[in-house]
């Protein structure tokens, strides 16, 4: 027995969906989906427990995680409802719902606070940077420190915490029973996952979308291991050099790809964009292309004159670990992975 | 007896001669010497072959012709009419049904069927040796049309009747006009409420000459047939005299000390027994309602138009036709269906709909304001276990429009759709769109599983089965149920069995044919308009009504009517006048005469309708209807049972 | 059952009305619900119409049965109908037991306009009840 | 403008003439109604069979069989073994005529 | 050009469907002179093509063919064949002229006797509308088997001009000098009966009309269960197999967004369940399923209709069609989401039936000078005071009847040409004052 709650499409709308109460419960965007299967059949679902209020059973779910928004479900929808949308929409809300620091749905709510968490953190950077008096070498040192601390204390703090959360809301919790055992043989699925992001693959529409994405993930991956451990910024190594410079080009060049196709709005997934989405992407550009430049900076022996381009890359950098890692589209790449992982689970479960 | 009889057997496209072996039967049909020549075809009625048949009863001048096809209600008109225009007396035609009495009926039994084809073909002929030419009695029709009911569908066919050139009578039995649709506040598809639509038609009837209205009037005699009907009306009296003087009528309704349920507002609010419907209503004349009056006469004091003098009147009329346009009743819920009457906040959908006009800002029912509406659909349409097995047509479509409304009127509003299946077909689908969007839930229910309405400590909670989400089992605590009563046929059916309307399975009066002649009925000369026929919402009310009154026009039309002359006729030689067939007739068609100093019987042409209840009650045998003679009906019997 | 009374199906001659019974025959034909072929109609306009005269023929003639299809309430020509069909009956019914022959060879029953189920089940019924009746 | 009754198609031919595909259409019904009938003449057949034997698409051999079957060269045998497909037969009378 | 010849009647009627031709018939029972211009060879418009109606399965043909030869040999009643009315003006009340312009038959109607010699003559075979190109016709040909009137005709474009129609005509009412004809009609009102169009089930291409063969329209089936059939029997078109697993896909193009078409075509529901039925009659082994959103069994006998053929064992399938595939033999793959169920399934069925809805055949109100015909958003003839005047349009003395105004059934249909036939003795008597 489950209470109907029709003030949660409301709640829902802050998150960006719309047009969900159109649906008239055909099931076309199920059967159109080519990732929906008969133990996981979706997004028809998703909308209706959406309409319908019933919070429990969107929390509980890992659908919204099995869904790479191709756009068939909503070009074919006969009501216009969206069903795509809705589904970027519930992987925002669990989003905020895995996250206990509440920040997530705060930043998903609301632009104005999002706008106002990016400043504080650029003026937060340059008062540190006039705290030590805009020295660069000390500056490139505390940088480097911080990016090491930063991903360290990211992961153990708030995304750590907040697998476990989700583990709990969508294993735990509606008690499915997995042998310890069936965790580590599952293991592996979440490696490829997390790596290839291969069920994108399963979107009929998109061969080139997955190598974009493939390509992104490598090339960003790469590049945080190589500015991080290998110390881009300060090494002498030629090929590290190379390798870094090539790593940026990659990212920025694809992530310029990505923006062109929302600014043309011409595929489905793009059509409604949120500000989240165009933050990830931005923020992606942005770290790319300035690390590139700054690395040229070095190269050209100038960044000790320019030292304010070091602090765009550094203020890039922080917002990106604090605000858009922990908090923001960035962990839907993890969370996905995850429910993979949990969905896997799921199936080895003894009922 | 005729000696030239042409034949034709009908293939109907392989519906007959898939299981009748046609050929034999056109063989076994040419034995009969009277048969002149026989045929078959492979579509009797297509325009080629009547061609034929005309060219063939002309210039081989047949006396009698037969075709053996369907069933004479669809295509005995149409040969009878090829018959006159080949110039062959359409009595002369007998039609012969081999399909549904033989090829369909027996598509088990080839031969079995090919041998009753043969016999029902030869039994055909052997009444057609025995036809005679006959010619109509021409009767003048009176252009005048009784409409019986001024709701919606009465009073635009009275307007069409009228503009076309007919008086037309319309006879209300409430004393208001305006029907169901004066109660209902905005309609769908327009920007108007139902008064509005209704003063706009009113308006347009009464400025029209030829129309005059009767309220408070009921037929309650009937006598003559299409073309003379003579309609005895009883017309209630409104206790009323007329040029009221308003302020005192007001005081009047103010003093009297009844106070009943107000059956205009479904019985949510209550009224005096002087009463309007509401401010504004046609005619705009109060009326005293005798029912619930206790003649104390505080209204006499106040307002000098009270009369209670005023008696019963009767009037007499003659129309050429009727048009019956007397609407339908909503369902009223079985006590506890639902909750309806045993929990205190279960309505009816008129009732919603009375009180949403009522409730300004707030929707208050019973002093709780109401937020959860929950609108349980099908209640009285499509029962599992009930009698109404047919769908009401127009309750999804006027819930959500209903919802909508409510939803757009007051703030912070939730409704909950209880359904089986929407039913918005046609554009009405835009505005269950339009109610989606706007955040109505609709749950729908198994037909078999309906949700259960029921009381838990001061909350009243629906549950359902939900289809729409793999028959999960959900609840709503509702401020208000709503039940979705359907249209049922009037309970009332005395004007129907007056003129003898038949009615169908759904017991609303039924057409002469669901397809092509849905507002004609068997009577000659009475035509069904509006939600009578079947449930149905305004345009297609309006639709039908319009159909109707061009089909009561076109009797009177042309002042003149031909009329069957298959009547009863009187053998005078044997005729004894004994007076039994006339106490048989139920038209009073037999009156007694004398001819040469011989009492005998004698048949009103115009009145006699041919169905002979006099014949077998005669002792000296001495009636016979034509068509029908013991020498047609005997020499039938013969050829159904010769053997070859 | 002897085997001559099998192949020989009685013949029954339903005096059917045109507008009442008549439409629940054709719909029984549509519907190919199947009764034997050896029933077949004469159409009338109403039951109450119907002479003992054509019934005692059709009886002496070869039909083993006749069975009145009658309008009952439906009646086009009024409600009268009913109780004057019955009375033909019973007196044509007598008239029968006067002759010698089994009265039951004439059955009546209510057919109204889309009782075509029970129509094939009555004629089925009468079929039965004059071959187990005859010789 | 008086034109010979019963030649007005040459006449109408001169003013416009006919189109390619109208003439090539013509020539593959032609073709197609010949290899159809012929492969008929060696026996009846079913859809199927035909289309396998002439290498012609099961829907364009239907149509075409159906097409023949109206003009009155081909009628419908009996139903196959598993009682899926029918045999066309060649139909007696129709032989004589083109 | 050759002079317009000008022709006087009281009402013209454009449409010669069942509509068209029951307004007709009301009017010229009043004795009005009434000309019906119609687009094809024949009478009955889609009504004439179907099997049988629901939920009576009256067969259509049967009962359509009487109301036509009612209309063809009315006196007062004056028919044009291939013949479009391309503008209509409105000079004055009660004063309208229209441009009809009709496309020659090259076949003297009045002449000929439908004795089918030039079909036989005829050498061209191409794809017969009339059976939904399910089989083919002649190139001289009668339109079908009950068509009024039975006359032959000639398909001009299709026609090589062998001339060997004209060498065996009997009658010699073979004509190739026949050309195009205009007229002016005067007259005082008009009534529009102009139909509908059917879906276009390329427009889904995932449902693979078109590229499956044995996928079909509603239309399509409704001519193979036909007492006018195209095959001896019913077959899947692929490779002529007597299909024993019918599925049908209901809202193919209604109430659809996605194809620009919101409303619901109001008769699909009740003509595929008739279609089952008269299925379940003709195949008794065969199974069928029909896939559905909501059935729309409302009027009147329809909810009993939809009940029996429960009862007969047609399969009811809450969940719309996503897609359609192929397999090898033919058979054809369905996707759809199991409602009840809330499962994704595939389900494997030798033909499938799409129920195509109705769509608006607004080319009439371009016809219309100076104040043109306004149209709904759907398309459709506007009503403009539905609810008082259903069959009013926006142009006084223009009034709508049938499906010209929205999706309907027939009964619906004849009673809006009621209506019309109605306004439009009202409108005329107005002039006659």
């Amino acid at each position: 027995m489950a209470r109907i709650n029709p003030k949660f499409t409301t709640e829902l709308q802050s998150y960006g969906a719309f047009d969900t109460n159109a649906c008239y419960n055909c099931g076309n965007c199920t059967a159109v989906c080519s990732l929906s299967d008969e133990d996981n059949s979706f997004p028809r679902k998703m909308v209706r427990y959406s309409v319908l209020g019933l919070e429990n059973e969107i929390q509980t779910s890992l659908e919204p995680w099995l869904c790479y928004y191709c756009g068939d479900c909503s070009t074919t929808c006969p009501r216009e409802a969206e069903p795509g949308e809705l589904m970027m929409s519930l992987r925002r809300y669990l989003t905020s719902k895995y996250d206990w620091t509440g920040f997530s749905g705060m930043l998903y709510k609301s632009l104005s606070i999002s706008v106002i968490a990016f400043v504080l953190l650029a003026v937060g950077v340059i008062w540190f940077a006039s705290s030590l008096n805009f020295e660069p070498e000390l500056l490139l040192h505390y940088g480097h420190y911080f990016e090491m601390s930063a991903i360290g204390s990211v992961f153990l703090l708030i995304l750590f915490p907040n697998l476990i959360r989700m583990w709990n809301m969508v294993i735990r919790k509606p008690k499915v029973n997995v042998s310890f055992s069936a965790y580590l043989k599952s293991f592996s699925e979440l490696i490829v996952h997390m790596f290839t992001q291969k069920r994108t693959l399963g979107c009929d529409d998109s061969q080139t979308r997955w190598f974009q994405h493939l390509i992104l993930v490598i090339g960003y991956l790469s590049l945080l291991f190589t500015t991080v451990f290998l110390d881009w910024f300060a090494t002498n190594s030629s090929f590290i050099l190379i390798l870094g410079y090539l790593e940026s080009v990659v990212i920025f060049s694809v992530t310029f790809i990505f923006m062109i196709g929302r600014l043309n709005k011409k595929t489905q997934v793009s059509k409604n964009s949120h500000p989240s989405d165009w933050f990830f992407v931005i923020w992606l550009f942005l770290m790319g292309l300035s690390a590139f430049v700054v690395r040229l900076f070095i190269d050209l022996d100038i960044l000790e004159t320019n030292i304010w381009m070091y602090l765009i890359h550094l203020t890039v950098l922080v917002q990106w670990a604090v605000i858009i890692v922990p908090f923001g589209k960035w962990t839907h790449f993890l969370y996905r992975s995850f429910a993979m992982y949990f969905e896997k689970l799921k199936s080895l479960s003894v009922s | 007896m005729k000696k030239k009889i042409g034949v034709y057997v009908c293939h109907c496209g392989g519906n007959i001669s898939d299981y009748v072996d046609v050929e034999k039967v056109r063989a076994e049909i040419e034995k009969d010497e009277s048969v002149f020549l026989s045929k078959t075809t492979m579509f009797a009625c297509a325009d080629s072959n009547q061609k034929d048949m005309v060219t063939d009863i002309a210039e081989k001048q047949l006396d009698g012709a037969v075709v053996a096809s369907c069933s004479p209600t669809l295509h005995l008109l149409t040969f009878s009419a090829v018959a006159e225009r080949a110039g062959l007396n359409k009595y002369n035609y007998i039609h012969a049904n081999i399909r549904e009495q033989a090829s369909w009926a027996h598509s088990d039994d080839k031969v079995g069927a090919t041998k009753k084809a043969i016999q029902i073909v030869k039994a055909a002929v052997a009444k057609v040796k025995r036809s005679n030419a006959l010619e109509p009695f021409r009767v003048a029709a009176t252009n005048a049309v009784a409409v019986v009911g001024a709701g919606i569908a009465g009073l635009r066919s009275a307007i069409q009747l009228a503009e076309s050139g007919a008086q037309v009578y319309l006879i209300e039995r409430e004393f208001f006009v305006g029907g169901r649709v004066a109660q209902w506040d905005d309609l769908f598809v327009s920007n108007e409420t139902g008064k509005e639509l209704i003063t706009r038609l009113y308006d347009r009837a009464m400025n029209h000459k030829n129309i005059t209205l009767f309220t408070g009037a009921e037929i309650i005699e009937n006598s003559g047939s299409v073309g003379n009907i003579s309609l005895k009306v009883r017309i209630s009296p409104r206790h009323m005299k007329l040029d009221c003087n308003e302020g005192n009528l007001g005081r009047a309704i103010e003093v009297c000390p009844v106070v009943v349920p107000d059956k205009f507002n479904f019985n949510i609010t209550t009224r005096k027994a002087i009463y309007h419907n509401f401010p504004g209503e046609y005619p705009q004349l109060p009326v005293i309602d005798m029912e619930h009056c206790t003649r104390c006469g505080e209204c006499e004091k106040v307002c000098e138009n009270v009369d209670f003098s005023q008696k019963d009147e009767f009037l007499n009329i003659k129309v050429g036709s009727v048009l019956l346009a007397t609407g339908f009743d909503p369902y009223e819920p079985k006590d506890d269906e639902f909750g309806y009457k045993t929990i205190d906040n279960v309505v009816t959908l008129p009732q919603f709909k009375r009180l949403v006009h009522y409730c300004d800002d707030k929707l208050v029912y019973k002093g709780k304001e109401v937020k959860n509406i929950a609108y349980i659909y099908c209640v009285g349409s499509r029962q599992v276990d009930g009698e109404n097995k047919y769908c009401s047509r127009y309750c999804c479509t006027a819930t959500i429009h209903a919802a909508i409304t409510a939803k757009k009127k007051y703030k912070d509003l939730y409704n909950f759709h209880f359904n089986r299946g929407i039913r918005t077909y046609g554009k009405q689908e835009v505005l269950y769109d339009e109610s989606s969007r706007l955040g109505d839930i609709y749950l729908q229910s198994f037909e078999d599983h309906p949700p259960v309405v029921s009381k838990e400590g001061d909350k009243t909670i629906v549950t359902i089965n939900d289809i729409l989400t793999a028959d999960k089992t959900l609840e709503v605590e509702a401020d208000l149920v709503v039940l979705v009563t359907g249209m049922v046929p009037r309970q009332d059916n005395s004007i129907g069995s007056l003129l003898k309307i038949p009615r169908g399975r759904d017991n609303f009066f039924n057409e002469i044919h669901m397809k092509l002649r849905p507002v004609e009925t068997v009577i000659d000369g009475v035509t069904i308009a509006g939600a009578s026929q079947g449930p149905k919402n305004i345009m297609e009310s309006m639709n039908s009504s319009l159909a109707a009154a061009t089909k009561s026009f076109s009797l009177i039309a042309a002042g003149e009517l031909a009329l069957s002359p298959t009547i009863a006729k009187i053998d005078v030689d044997n005729c004894l006048w004994c007076g039994k067939c006339d106490d048989a007739c139920p038209f009073n068609a037999l009156t007694k005469t004398d001819v040469d100093g011989k009492q005998i019987a004698v048949v009103n042409g115009s009145v006699c309708k041919g169905c002979g209840m006099c014949m077998p009650v005669c002792p000296s045998n001495a009636i016979e209807l034509i068509g029908y003679t013991d020498d047609q009906i005997e020499s039938m019997i013969d050829a159904l049972v010769s053997t070859d | 059952m002897g085997a001559e009374k099998v192949n020989k199906s009685p013949k029954i001659l339903v005096f059917s009305t045109e507008k009442i019974s008549d439409p629940a025959i054709d719909m029984a034909g549509l519907l190919k619900l199947h009764y034997p072929p050896t029933v077949y109609t004469i159409t009338v306009p109403c039951s109450s119409g119907i002479k003992s005269k054509w019934i005692l023929h059709a009886l002496e003639q070869g039909f083993d049965g006749v069975f009145i299809a009658a309008d009952g309430t439906d009646c086009p020509y009024g409600e009268s109908c009913v109780d004057k069909t019955g009375q033909l009956v019973g007196a044509t019914q007598e008239l029968l037991k006067q002759k010698g022959m089994d009265p039951a060879r004439l059955k009546m029953a209510a057919i109204c306009s889309v009782c075509s189920e029970p129509f094939v089940k009555h004629v089925k019924s009468f079929t039965n009840y004059l071959m187990n009746s005859s010789n | 403008m008086e034109v010979e009754k019963g030649k007005t198609a040459k006449y109408r031919k001169e003013k416009n003439p006919v189109a390619k595909e109208v003439m090539e259409n013509l020539k593959y019904f032609t073709k197609t109604k010949k290899i159809l009938m012929d492969a008929l003449k060696e026996g009846d057949k079913t859809v199927p069979q035909l289309s396998k034997a002439l290498n012609i698409p099961g829907d364009e051999v239907l149509y075409q069989l159906m097409s023949l079957m109206k003009y009155g060269f081909v009628e419908t045998g009996d139903l196959d073994d598993m009682d899926e497909y029918f045999y066309y037969k060649i139909k007696d009378n129709g032989k004589d005529k083109s | 050009m050759s002079e317009k010849k000008i022709l006087e009647y009281d009402v013209l009627v454009v449409g010669g469907g069942i509509s068209g031709g029951e307004a007709a018939l009301n009017l010229a029972n009043l004795n009005y002179k009434v000309l019906v211009v119609e687009k094809d060879l024949s009478l009955g418009g889609k009504m004439i093509a179907l099997s049988k109606v629901f939920p009576t399965l009256d067969c259509a043909a049967c009962i359509t063919t009487p109301k036509v030869s009612e209309i063809s040999r009315h006196p007062n009643i004056t028919i044009m064949f291939s013949a479009e009315a391309k503008k209509i003006d409105k000079i004055g009340e009660h004063n309208f002229e229209a441009h009809v312009h009709q496309k020659p038959r090259y076949v003297n109607i009045e002449d000929c006797t439908a004795c089918q010699l030039c079909e036989k003559a005829c050498p061209v075979s191409v794809i017969d509308e009339y059976q939904q190109g399910l089989v083919g016709r002649k190139a001289a040909f009668i339109p079908f088997s009950i068509a009024s009137p039975r006359a032959a005709a000639i398909d001009i474009i299709n026609c090589t001009l062998c001339g060997a129609c004209e060498r065996v005509c009997p009658t010699g009412c073979i004509d190739f000098t026949q050309t195009d004809n205009d007229f002016i009609v005067k007259t005082k009102a008009v009534v529009v009966a102009t139909g509908f169009n059917l879906f276009d089930p390329l427009k889904i291409p995932r449902y693979g009309y078109g590229k499956y063969k044995n996928v079909i329209t509603s239309m399509q089936m409704e001519r193979q269960l036909a007492p006018t059939r195209p095959f001896n029997t019913i077959l899947r078109p692929g490779d002529g197999k007597m299909p024993d697993n019918i599925a049908y896909v209901l809202c193919t193009g209604s109430r659809d967004k996605s194809v620009g078409n919101p409303i619901c075509s109001q008769v699909c529901c009740m003509y595929s369940i008739k279609q089952g039925q008269l299925l379940m009659g003709s195949l008794p082994m065969a199974d069928v399923t029909i896939y559905y959103l909501h059935i729309r069994a409302f009027g009147k006998g329809f909810n009993e209709f939809y009940d029996q053929s429960k009862d007969m064992g047609v399969e009811f399938i809450k969940g719309k069609i996503g897609n359609i595939t192929e397999k090898e033999n033919g058979n054809l793959i369905l996707r759809y989401e199991d409602i009840e169920e809330g499962k994704v399934k595939e389900a494997e069925h030798d033909m499938v039936v799409l129920s195509v809805g109705v769509m608006s055949n607004s080319e009439i109100s371009d016809s219309f000078q100076g104040e043109s015909l306004r149209l709904d958003d759907y398309g459709f003839i506007n009503q403009n005071d539905i609810l008082a005047s259903p069959a009013e349009t926006n142009i006084d003395g223009v009034f709508v009847a049938g499906t010209a105004t929205g999706p309907m059934d027939i009964p619906d249909s004849i009673l809006s040409a009621g209506a019309a036939s109605a306004e439009t003795t009202s409108y005329l008597r107005r002039a006659s004052l």
